[in-house]
């Protein structure tokens, strides 16, 4: 089958297997020296790779090992973690779901704060909101509306399932008295509002 | 049974030795690398010819004036002491014997000079970064964390009603006061003070029954009312000193203001 | 023929290609899922490149690969010499490493001189030692022992391929000076053939 490598082809194989960059030959030379043919080392390593894991590629005469193309979904796992929403994706939901469909100036002028764009975008990736068409006013702004995933996860028949403003006040959740507690003072007027962690 | 890795040569040794003091890392080190001139297994070492070699060391770092660190000090007085116990005959059997304490000692360098050779040998092995290379820029094993949004009902309706909250427009609602206006005080006033002939307490002109807010308006407004009536010519006011009650009455046609 | 073993074999050798750090067959694992024999994966692996310019080994239960040691002088650049260790901290770091775990007394003891609180500190900021918990004795002492970066840093499969492990151990040069002692039944203190290599 495939005889012993030679030092030279395996010093060739090691140059590349450590290079921090795709290497010209020109610069494997400086590295292995011209102790054999180089170019047919090459040759041998990438067909002595070609089917495997690893493979010897060249690109734009530079050589470089890569992991074989069909194996990139095991060097990229996914794997799921539990996150709480932040206050601001939090209250730029519940504005969406009472308000909806609602452009974003509209959710900014409701909270009294400008929404980060990383918070829609969070949003989005939950699946909770998308995008419902353009406002026909000027500037034709994007609004949002809230998904079917947005019922299912928060176990609601439909959006007037939500509790309207009586039942909020009834609940106390319209009490102001918290207010100071929720550091409503230190916000700033664009706030940032990077999800944690 | 242990390789040997460089050791002075005997005719550098002394020089090397009277240099300085920093080549050996305490007096057992030294005691190890004179115990390897003597060019015999460990196991086999002198230790009376150790002990006098060190003795005889030391003396001559003294006569050189050389700065001795203590434990070196005590261990020649230590080594002084066993040479005597192993040179003079046994009395009897003390603890430990000398010859136990030799062993000890024997036994302590043979346990260094392993430990010194098992160092060396584990430095000159192929180590990683020096001899065998890994990958200098691996593109690394990514572990993508998807993101699990949780919220719950209760969160939403509560940053729902927060915003309402503190957004909500302040309105100040100012109670609506119970007050008798000064129109209405001077048509009471006005179509009541024609029925008295005689002088009349303000308070009899007041609405009866009125609870205390209203009453006091009510009381404000008609002296209000009565001053602008006698100012019409339309009555006459009488009041005998401060605090005293005010008293009104038509004004006959012919009569002039009252006091 | 089956695709399936081959495919498992790719995947494996591709991540430990892309690898960051040494990997344990248990995170291999979770890339390259249990559709083969992770083992012989691995052990078909370790063989295919042995002798190559590349080698694929473990140490301490974790494989990687790197370049063939007769290569060093080809790859070995300036920067890569590695920090040089004072004796005191080599001497430090084979007592550790042939008596694990082991307090700092113990240490003292064998060398004869008080180790200085950098040279542990300098083995400690290598990674190559730990500390492993206290000795359960009077002022409970800190102990220490190696790490897993310690066998990888030095080719070390476990710590049983230390050089010279079995006869210094065999010798009872391993064995503190009293307990040698005692084994010598404390007589015949100059008849040195009681101890034997």
């Amino acid at each position: 089958m495939s005889m012993e490598p030679d030092d030279f082809l395996r010093a060739v194989e090691a140059a590349l297997f450590v290079a921090e960059a795709p290497l010209t030959p020109a610069e494997l030379k400086l590295h292995v020296g011209n102790g054999g043919d180089l170019d047919a080392a090459l040759q041998a390593l990438a067909s002595h790779y070609a089917g495997r894991g690893i493979n010897l590629v060249e690109r734009g005469g530079r050589w470089h090992f890569q992991t074989a193309s069909d194996l990139a979904h095991i060097l990229r796992r996914e794997k799921d973690e539990p996150r709480k929403l932040s206050r601001a994706a939090m209250e730029t939901l519940a504005i969406i779901a009472y308000h909806e469909p609602v452009s974003r100036a509209e959710i900014d002028s409701i909270r009294g704060v400008q929404v980060a764009k990383g918070t829609l975008d969070v949003l989005m990736e939950a699946g909770w909101i998308r995008p419902a068409g353009r406002r026909e006013v000027p500037g034709r702004p994007l609004i949002y509306a809230t998904s079917v995933e947005f019922l299912t996860h928060f176990g609601l028949g439909s959006r007037r399932d939500l509790p309207g403003m009586d039942d909020l006040r009834a609940a106390g959740l319209l009490d102001p008295v918290d207010l100071a507690l929720e550091g409503m003072g230190g916000q700033s007027v664009l706030e940032n509002d990077e999800e944690e962690a | 049974m242990f390789s040997q890795p460089a050791v002075p040569s005997p005719e550098t040794l002394p020089e090397t030795l009277f240099l300085s003091f920093d080549a050996w890392e305490g007096p057992l080190d030294l005691l190890l690398s004179l115990a390897r001139n003597q060019k015999v297994d460990l196991r086999e070492i002198s230790i009376l010819a150790l002990t006098e070699q060190y003795l005889e060391f030391i003396e001559g770092a003294r006569q050189l004036r050389l700065e001795l660190a203590a434990d070196y000090l005590v261990m020649a007085a230590w080594l002084a002491y066993l040479k005597s116990a192993l040179l003079l005959p046994q009395h009897e059997q003390e603890d430990p014997s000398p010859e136990e304490m030799a062993l000890r000692l024997q036994l302590r360098l043979q346990r260094l000079h392993a430990m010194r050779d098992a160092a060396a040998r584990l430095m000159a092995r192929d180590r990683v970064g020096r001899d065998v290379f890994t990958r200098r820029k691996p593109e690394g094993l990514r572990l993508v964390k998807k993101a699990q949004w949780r919220a719950s009902l209760y969160d939403l309706i509560q940053a729902y009603g927060q915003i309402r909250a503190r957004t909500q427009p302040v309105v100040h609602t100012i109670a609506v006061r119970p007050v008798m206006t000064l129109d209405e005080a001077i048509q009471r006033v006005g179509s009541l003070v024609g029925t008295a002939v005689d002088w009349t307490r303000l308070e009899s002109f007041l609405p009866p029954d009125l609870d205390t807010p209203k009453a006091k308006s009510a009381l404000a407004s008609s002296f209000v009312a009565a001053l602008e009536l006698a100012r019409q010519g339309r009555l006459e006011m009488q009041q005998d000193g401060i605090f005293a009650p005010i008293y009104l009455r038509a004004r006959a046609p012919n009569q002039g203001s009252a006091a």
